[in-house]
C-alpha cells in the first residue's frame, strides 16, 4: 500500500516579511503514519494549517488523491475527509465538553424530534464523549458537562484529540497531541494512532516526542527552516541521527530511498 | 446689526448666479419641519433662489445647529433661517452671523428677547396651549377635571409653554390636585400609549388628557379605546399635521390646534430674497415678532371658542400633503 | 483561550456537574442557571411595587405589562440572536418601522390585502437582515458601524416613503390586539401568547438544535468555530436573516398594540433592546447569554417605568431611580454568579 | 488566545518586521500603520468634496471644519481609552454637560471666579469618572449598563440642577475659541491647538509609556494581564477617571465653541464619539486601536455634513449619503488591513 | 539549606461540584528543583494557582518563609517575589514579544525622559527579548516585534518561561515549561532551570516529561487525586516505580525519609 493520499508540492507561506513556509514538500501515503519533526518555528504547524485548508498558501499546490485541491476553508478539507488537531486547540471555551467534541457533526434525536425538530441528542453526545474520553485515559474528568476553559490541559488537548479521531475520513492530522499529556494518556493517544492508521487511514503526527516519533511513525519528515529537509525510516536512523538532521548539525541524508532533499 | 455691510461682503464667495439661502431645522426628519423645508423649498425655487438646508440633532441641541449655520456661511449663503433648538445659546451665532451682512430670521421658535435676528415668524406656542386647555375646560363642561398630562421632555422650552399655557387655559395651577399625573413621550406615539396606560392604571377616573402633540394624542387614544374610555374622556393635542386633523374628523382626538409652518417658511424665503435684492428687511412689529397665527380645529365647536372645522383643517394641514 | 471570557468581565460560568448526588445537582441547575439573575431582579421590583403602590399587582396592571412588552421584547429576541455571535444592531428598531411602512401603505384600501401586505412587510425586513448580514460576514466589517449607517439610511428611508402618520384597518394586521381571558379575569391577548412562543421556540432553536451550537461557538471563538468546519458565513448571514424575520414579527406586534405607525415611531428601540438584552445577563462580547433572560429585561424596565408612574414620581426623579435601579439589577445577576461558583 | 482578536473580527494586525530590509520595513510601517485607513478615508472625502463644491477646500473651511472637531474630538480621546479595555461610555455627553453647568452657574457673575469654576468643572467630571470606574472595576459590572444608567441619572441632576440655557461671559473659559492666523490666512484656535495637543500626549501616553501598555493589555486579555502582575482593577479605574478629566477638557472646548450651554446640549455625544472611535479603527472588543484614528474618525464625519451641507442637498438625502459614507470608510479601512498582510 | 521556602497545609479548591484539590500538602526548600508529577487532572495546576496567588483557595493555608501568606491576586505574590508560567501562558495576543515579556515590568528610558515623562525603553526591551530568546535556543524567530498570537506554540511558551525566569526573586514555578518545545529548546529551559536553582533560587517545574524531571529535580513531588501521594527522591527510585505511584498502581511509600504520605 504505497500510493500517496495527500500531497503538497512547494508551498510558500509569508506573514508579512516573516517567512512561515518556504517551498515546503509533503506526501502523505495510504494506511502511514508520517511524523513530522522540526524545531520550534521551523514551519511544521503553518505547513499543515495549509494542508487542512485554515490557511491559503502564497504558493505551491495540494494533491488529494492525486487531483489538485484549493481548501479555502477548514470546512472544505473536512468535506474532502480531513480531519486537523490543531496545535492551539480550537475549541469553544464557555461550551461543555460533548458540545465541543460534536461541533459541526452533532448527533440529532431519533425520529420526527430529530428529522422535524431537529433536536439534538444530547443524553447520546455525552455518553459517547464520555466513553471517549475514558478511553483516551482520562480517568480524572469529574463532569462531562464541564466547559471546556475548566479543564485540565490534558483533559482539553484530550477532547480536540478525540475529535479528530472520531470524524477522520481520509486522513487524520495532530499538532502535537501529546504535548499536554501524561505519561498513560500520552501512551492511549499513541495507541489510538496505530488503531487509526490500522483502519488504512494515514495519521500525520506533530510532534516533539523523538522516542514517541520512532515508537509509532513509518516515516519521519523532518522539518527546517520552513522546508522539508529530509524524510527517512526510523529503522535507517538512530535517534541522534534525526536530530541532527533536525537540528542541521548533521547534513541531510540525499538520494537516499524515498528521501526528497530540497 | 449693520445693514449697509450688505450681501456683498459676504464670506466665503458667493455661491453661483442665483441668491443661496439656508434653513436650519430643529431636526431633520420631524415632520414638521419636513414640511417647512418643502415649502421653503417651493417658495425659493418659485423666488429664483437656491435653498441649502441643513438640520440639527434633537431639539435642545445647539451645537449641531451651530455647525449647521457655520457651514452655510462658509458655502456663502446671503440669508439664514433657522428654526433655534435653544432659543438663548443660537444667539451668539446668530450675531456673528449678522456681523458677516447675512439677513437672519427665526422661524417658528423666537430667539430670547428677539436678539441676533433680522425678524421672526413665530407660533405663539403658550397661546396653543391655552386654546387646548381653554377647549378641553369647555368640554368638561364644569366637571372638576382629573388631568392626566402627556408632555415633551424637561427642558425644552416650547413643551414647558404648552404646558404651561395649557393650565392656564384649563384654570388649574400647576402641581395642583386636579392632576392626576404626568409622563415625558418625547412627543412619540409608543411612548405616548405606554404613559397613558400606565396613568390610568393609576387613576381610572381620568376624564381629561393634555398632549404634547398628535403622534402622542394618538398614541393616548389607543390606550384610551383599550380601556373602553374613548368617548368619557376629553382628549386635547397640538400641532394641525394631517393624520392629527383626520384624527380630530374621526372623533379620536376632541380638538387640535394647528401651527403654520408653511406659511412661516414661504414669508421666511419671501423676505430672505428681498433683503438679497436691495437689502430690504421686513418691519417687525412691537411683539418683536410676526405670529402666525394658531387655529382651534375641532367639528364641535364649544363655549364661543373661535373654532374651524376639520374640513377646513385638512386644507390646511401639513405633512400630508406637501 | 480565556480571554474573550475574561473580556466580557465574567469567569466561566461553571456548570451542573451530573457526577454529583441528584440533589446537590438540583440546586446546582438552579443557581448556575443563568436566568437566576434577571428573574429575581424582576420578582424583587414586583414584590417591591406591590408594597408601596395600591394596584400594582392587580391583575389589568399585570396583564397591561405583558401587553406593553410584545413589540421590544419581539425586538430584543432579534438583537439577542445577533449579539450572541459578538455582533449588535443599533438598526432594528429602523427595520421594523419601514416595515410597518410598507404594510400599511400596501394594505391600505381593503382588510384583503392586509395579509399579502403582512408577508412583503416579512420579505422586506428579512432582506435588510440579509443586507447587514451580507456586509458583516463577507466584508466583515464591525456590526457596529454597519448597522449605524443602516439606522441613518432606513430613517431617511422611510420619511421619504412616507410623511405622515399612517393607520390600518382593522383585521389580519390588528387581530394580535384581540385576545381571552385566563380565569374569565386575566387577559391575555394573541400578541402576548405570541411573543411567548416567540421566546419558547427561539430558547429551543439555541440550546437544543445545532444551528443554536454554532450560534454561541461563532460568537465565543469564532476562529474555533470556522477550524470545526462551522461555515461561520452561513451561520452569520442566518443570525442576520432571522432578526429580520423577528423585527418583522414586532412590526405585526406593533400593529397589535396600535393601528398608527409613523417614521418617527420607535427612535429608542436600538439602546432598549440592547439594554433589556444585557439586563437579561447577556454578554455583549458573544457567546453567552438566553433569549429568556433578554424578554425579562425587557419587562424588568417596563415593571420600573409602571411602577414609578404609579408611584406618582416627577418623570425627572423616575429617571434617577431608573438609572439606580437597573444598575441594581445588574448588579444582583453579577452576584446570583458569584454565588454560583 | 486568538478569540477575542477574531471575536473583533479581524486578524491580529502583523507587526513591521525589523529583520526586514530597510526600505521594507518602511513601507510595512506604513501599510501596517493601523491610521492608515481612517486617513485615507479623510483624505478621500476631502478630495472629493473639493471637486463636487465650490470652495470646500478652501483655508476658511478648513480651520472651520477643525473648530467643529473640538468638542466631539476631545471627547472621543475619552472614549477611546475606556473603549481599549474593552468598556463603552454611554455617559460621556451627559458628564460634560453636567460639567458646563457647574462651571457656567458657579462663574456666573464675575470673571474672577472663571478659573476656579474651571477647576471645580474638572473635579466634578473627574469624580463621575471615578463613579463608573469604581463599579465597573470592583463590582465587575458591565460598563454599558453603568454608563447607560449613569446617562439616565445625570441628565436628569442636570436638568434638576438649572432648568434653562446658562451664558458665561468672556473670560478664561471662553479663551479657547479666540486664536491668531497661521501663514496670515489660516485661523488656528487656541482650542484647535489644544485637541491636537490632547491628541498628541494620549497618543505618548498610549503607546510609549507602561500605563498605556497596560490599558492595552487589560483590553486584549484581561486574566493574562492579572496574572502578570498588573493591578488591572487599578488601571481600569485610572482609564475612567482620565476619560473624566478629558470629558471636562471638552466642558472647557465647549465654552470655546459657545458661551452657552443648557441640560439638553450634545444629546447624541455618546453615539457620535463611539462611532468616531470605530471609523477610526479601534475595536470595540478592546485592546487594539488608537487615539489618533479616534480623532480622524471624528474629523471624517465633520467633512462629511460639511461637504453635503455645502453640496445643497437636503437633509434628509444627506443622511442616506452619510450612511453609506461611513460604511465605506470603514470598509476602506478593513480593505487597507487586508493589503497589510 | 534545607529550610522550607514555600509550605502550603491541607489546601482545598472546589469549582462547584468538582474538586480540584483536595487536601493536598507542598512544600518546597531553599535552592531546590522540586519537580510536581501526576495525572492529568489531578490538580498539579490548581495547586501551583493557589501558590501563585491567581485562585484563592477554599481551605488550607500558604507559608512562605514560615509565615502564613494570603494571596490575593498574582500581584500579591509577585511582590512577595514569586514568579510563575502558567500552563495556559498569560499573555496579551495582540502585544509584541517585548511588551509581553516586559509586562508589569517595562524598562524606562534613562534620564528625565524616562524619570519626568515616564518614557519606556522599546529599544532596550526589545534587544533584551531577542537576547533571551537567543539563550533560550530559539533560533527560527524572525521578528522582535510579532504580536505573540502569531508565535509559533513553542516560540510563545519560550516567552513566557523568559518572563518568569528574568524576574523571579525568591520562587519560580513553572506549570509545564517544555510541553511545546522542541528536543533542543526543552534542554535550553531544563538548563536554566539549573541555573536558576544555583543562585538559590528554587524551582518548581511541573512537568509530564519523567526523564527530564529525574534529570533536573532533587525531589519529585508526586500528585494524585487532588492530593500529595508522595515526595520522592529521583535517587532513591525508578521512574517506573514513580510512574506506579503516580498512576496508583503501585503504593505511595510511606515512613520513607520526608515523605508526606496523605
Ligand atoms: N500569523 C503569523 N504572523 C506572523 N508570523 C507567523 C504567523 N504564524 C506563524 N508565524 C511564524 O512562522 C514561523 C513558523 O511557525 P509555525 O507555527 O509553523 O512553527 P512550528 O514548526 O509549528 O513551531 P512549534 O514547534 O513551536 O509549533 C514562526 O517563526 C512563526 O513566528
Ligand atoms: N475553573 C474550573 N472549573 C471547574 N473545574 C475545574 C476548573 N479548573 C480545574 N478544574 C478541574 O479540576 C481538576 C484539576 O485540574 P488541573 O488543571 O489542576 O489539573 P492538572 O493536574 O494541572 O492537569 P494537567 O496535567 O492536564 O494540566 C480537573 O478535573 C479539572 O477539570
Ligand atoms: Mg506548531
Ligand atoms: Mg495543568
Amino acid at each position: 500500500m504505497n500510493e500517496t493520499v495527500l500531497e503538497a508540492r512547494n508551498i510558500v507561506k509569508r506573514y508579512g516579511h516573516v517567512t512561515a513556509v518556504a517551498g515546503a514538500d509533503f506526501d502523505l501515503r495510504a494506511g502511514e503514519v508520517l511524523a513530522v519533526i522540526g524545531d520550534n518555528g521551523a514551519g511544521k504547524s503553518s505547513l499543515i494549517k495549509v494542508l487542512s485548508g485554515d490557511v491559503i498558501p502564497d504558493a505551491g499546490e495540494v494533491l488529494l488523491e492525486g487531483q489538485p485541491v484549493q481548501f479555502r476553508s477548514p470546512h472544505d478539507a473536512q468535506k474532502a475527509g480531513i480531519e486537523t488537531v490543531y496545535q492551539d486547540l480550537a475549541m469553544a471555551p464557555a461550551l461543555d465538553i460533548a458540545t465541543n467534541l460534536f461541533l459541526g457533526r452533532e448527533v440529532r434525536r431519533k425520529g420526527p424530534l430529530g428529522s422535524v425538530l431537529r433536536m439534538l441528542d444530547v443524553k447520546e453526545m455525552r455518553s459517547r464523549s464520555r466513553k471517549q474520553m475514558d478511553e483516551l485515559g482520562i480517568t480524572t474528568l469529574q463532569s462531562i458537562t464541564q466547559p471546556v476553559d475548566s479543564l485540565s490541559g490534558g483533559q482539553r488537548q484530550t477532547v480536540a484529540v478525540a475529535r479528530a479521531a472520531a470524524f477522520g475520513r481520509k486522513v487524520v492530522i495532530m499538532d502535537e497531541p501529546t504535548a499536554a499529556l501524561g505519561v498513560r494518556e500520552s501512551k492511549g493517544v499513541l495507541d489510538l494512532i496505530k488503531r487509526i492508521s490500522a483502519t488504512g487511514i494515514p495519521v500525520v503526527l506533530i510532534s516533539h516526542d523523538i522516542p514517541a516519533v520512532f515508537e509509532v511513525a513509518d516515516r519521519i519528515h523532518i522539518h527546517r527552516l520552513g522546508r522539508r529537509a529530509a524524510v527517512v525510516r526510523p529503522q535507517d536512523h538512530s535517534m541522534n541521527e534525526v536530530v541532527g538532521i533536525m537540528t542541521g548539525a548533521l547534513p541531510a541524508p540525499t538520494a537516499q530511498n524515498d528521501t526528497v532533499s530540497s | 446689526t449693520s445693514t449697509k455691510s450688505g450681501s456683498a461682503t459676504s464670506s466665503g464667495g458667493s455661491g453661483g448666479t442665483s441668491v443661496k439661502i439656508g434653513l436650519v431645522t430643529k431636526t431633520d426628519s420631524n415632520p414638521y419641519f419636513v414640511s417647512m423645508r418643502s415649502a421653503a423649498q417651493k417658495e425659493a425655487s418659485k423666488m429664483g433662489a437656491q435653498l441649502v438646508a441643513a438640520a440639527g440633532t434633537a431639539d435642545g441641541d445647539n451645537a449641531s445647529q451651530v455647525t449647521a449655520i457655520e457651514n452655510m456661511m462658509a458655502s456663502g449663503v446671503k440669508a439664514i433661517l433657522v428654526t433655534p433648538n435653544d432659543s438663548k445659546a443660537i444667539v451668539p451665532t446668530l450675531l456673528a452671523a449678522q456681523q458677516k451682512g447675512i439677513f437672519v430670521a427665526a422661524l417658528d421658535t423666537q430667539t430670547e428677547g428677539n436678539k441676533g435676528v433680522d425678524a421672526t415668524w413665530a407660533t405663539d406656542n403658550t397661546k396653543a396651549g391655552v386654546e387646548q386647555g381653554a377647549y378641553v375646560k369647555a368640554a368638561l363642561a364644569g366637571k372638576t377635571p382629573v388631568l392626566a398630562m402627556l408632555d415633551l421632555q424637561p427642558g425644552v422650552s416650547v413643551g414647558d409653554q404648552r404646558h404651561n399655557g395649557f393650565l392656564t387655559g384649563l384654570g388649574v395651577p400647576d402641581g395642583s390636585k386636579e392632576i392626576a399625573g404626568k409622563q415625558d413621550t418625547n412627543g412619540d406615539q409608543a411612548k405616548g400609549q405606554t404613559a397613558m396606560e400606565n396613568l390610568l392604571q393609576k387613576n381610572g377616573n381620568i376624564n381629561s388628557v393634555y398632549t404634547i402633540n398628535e403622534p402622542a394624542a394618538i398614541g393616548a387614544y389607543t390606550a384610551l379605546k383599550n380601556a373602553g374610555k374613548a368617548n368619557s374622556v376629553v382628549l386635547g393635542s397640538i400641532d394641525g399635521g394631517c393624520t392629527g386633523v383626520q384624527a380630530v374628523k374621526d372623533g379620536k382626538i376632541a380638538a387640535t390646534v394647528m401651527r403654520f409652518p408653511s406659511k412661516m417658511a414661504t414669508a421666511g424665503v419671501d423676505a430672505a430674497v428681498a433683503f438679497a435684492k436691495n437689502g430690504a428687511k421686513p418691519s417687525v412689529p412691537a411683539s418683536g415678532y410676526i405670529d402666525t397665527g394658531v387655529q382651534l380645529i375641532t367639528d364641535k365647536p364649544l363655549g364661543g371658542l373661535a373654532a374651524k372645522d376639520t374640513t377646513w383643517g385638512l386644507q390646511n394641514c401639513w405633512g400630508g400633503a406637501s | 483561550m480565556t480571554d474573550s471570557l475574561q473580556l466580557a468581565g465574567e469567569k466561566a460560568a461553571a456548570v451542573p456537574d451530573t457526577s454529583g448526588t441528584r440533589a446537590a445537582t438540583v440546586a446546582d441547575r438552579f443557581f448556575r442557571n443563568p436566568v437566576l439573575g434577571p428573574l429575581s431582579a424582576l420578582i424583587l421590583a414586583v414584590v417591591g411595587f406591590s408594597i408601596f403602590t395600591q394596584n400594582f399587582l392587580s391583575v389589568d396592571n399585570t396583564s397591561l405589562i405583558l401587553q406593553q412588552s410584545v413589540v421590544v421584547g419581539t425586538l430584543a429576541l432579534g438583537q439577542t440572536v445577533i449579539i450572541l455571535t459578538g455582533g449588535i444592531d443599533l438598526a432594528n428598531g429602523a427595520i421594523m418601522v419601514l416595515g410597518t411602512l410598507v404594510v400599511a401603505k400596501l394594505a391600505s384600501g381593503h382588510a384583503g390585502l392586509q395579509i399579502p401586505a403582512l408577508l412583503i412587510g416579512f420579505v422586506v425586513c428579512a432582506a435588510l437582515g440579509l443586507i447587514s448580514g451580507l456586509i458583516v460576514s463577507r466584508l466583515g466589517l464591525p456590526p457596529f458601524i454597519v448597522t449605524l449607517g443602516l439606522l441613518t439610511i432606513l430613517t431617511s428611508v422611510s420619511r421619504l416613503y412616507t410623511k405622515e402618520t399612517v393607520l390600518v384597518d382593522n383585521g389580519p394586521l390588528t387581530v394580535l390586539s384581540k385576545g381571552g381571558y385566563l380565569f374569565g379575569k386575566f387577559q391575555i391577548t394573541f400578541g402576548v401568547l405570541l411573543v411567548l412562543v416567540s421566546v419558547a421556540v427561539l430558547h429551543f432553536a439555541l440550546t437544543r438544535t445545532a444551528w443554536g451550537r454554532h450560534v454561541y461557538a461563532v460568537g465565543n471563538n469564532d476562529l474555533a468555530a470556522k477550524r470545526t468546519g462551522i461555515n461561520v458565513r452561513r451561520v452569520l448571514l442566518s443570525v442576520y436573516v432571522l432578526a429580520g424575520v423577528l423585527y418583522a414579527l414586532a412590526a405585526w406586534q406593533a400593529f397589535g398594540r396600535s393601528p398608527a405607525t409613523s417614521p418617527n415611531a420607535y427612535p429608542t428601540a436600538n439602546l432598549d433592546t440592547i439594554t433589556a438584552v444585557v439586563i437579561g445577563g447577556t454578554s455583549l462580547f458573544g457567546g453567552r447569554g438566553t433569549v429568556l433572560g433578554s424578554y425579562l429585561g425587557a419587562l424588568i424596565v417596563l415593571v420600573l417605568q409602571s411602577g414609578l408612574t404609579q408611584a406618582g414620581i416627577d418623570p425627572l426623579y423616575q429617571n434617577i431611580v431608573t438609572g439606580v435601579l437597573v444598575i441594581a439589577a445588574v448588579a444582583l445577576d453579577s452576584i446570583t454568579r458569584k454565588k454560583a461558583r
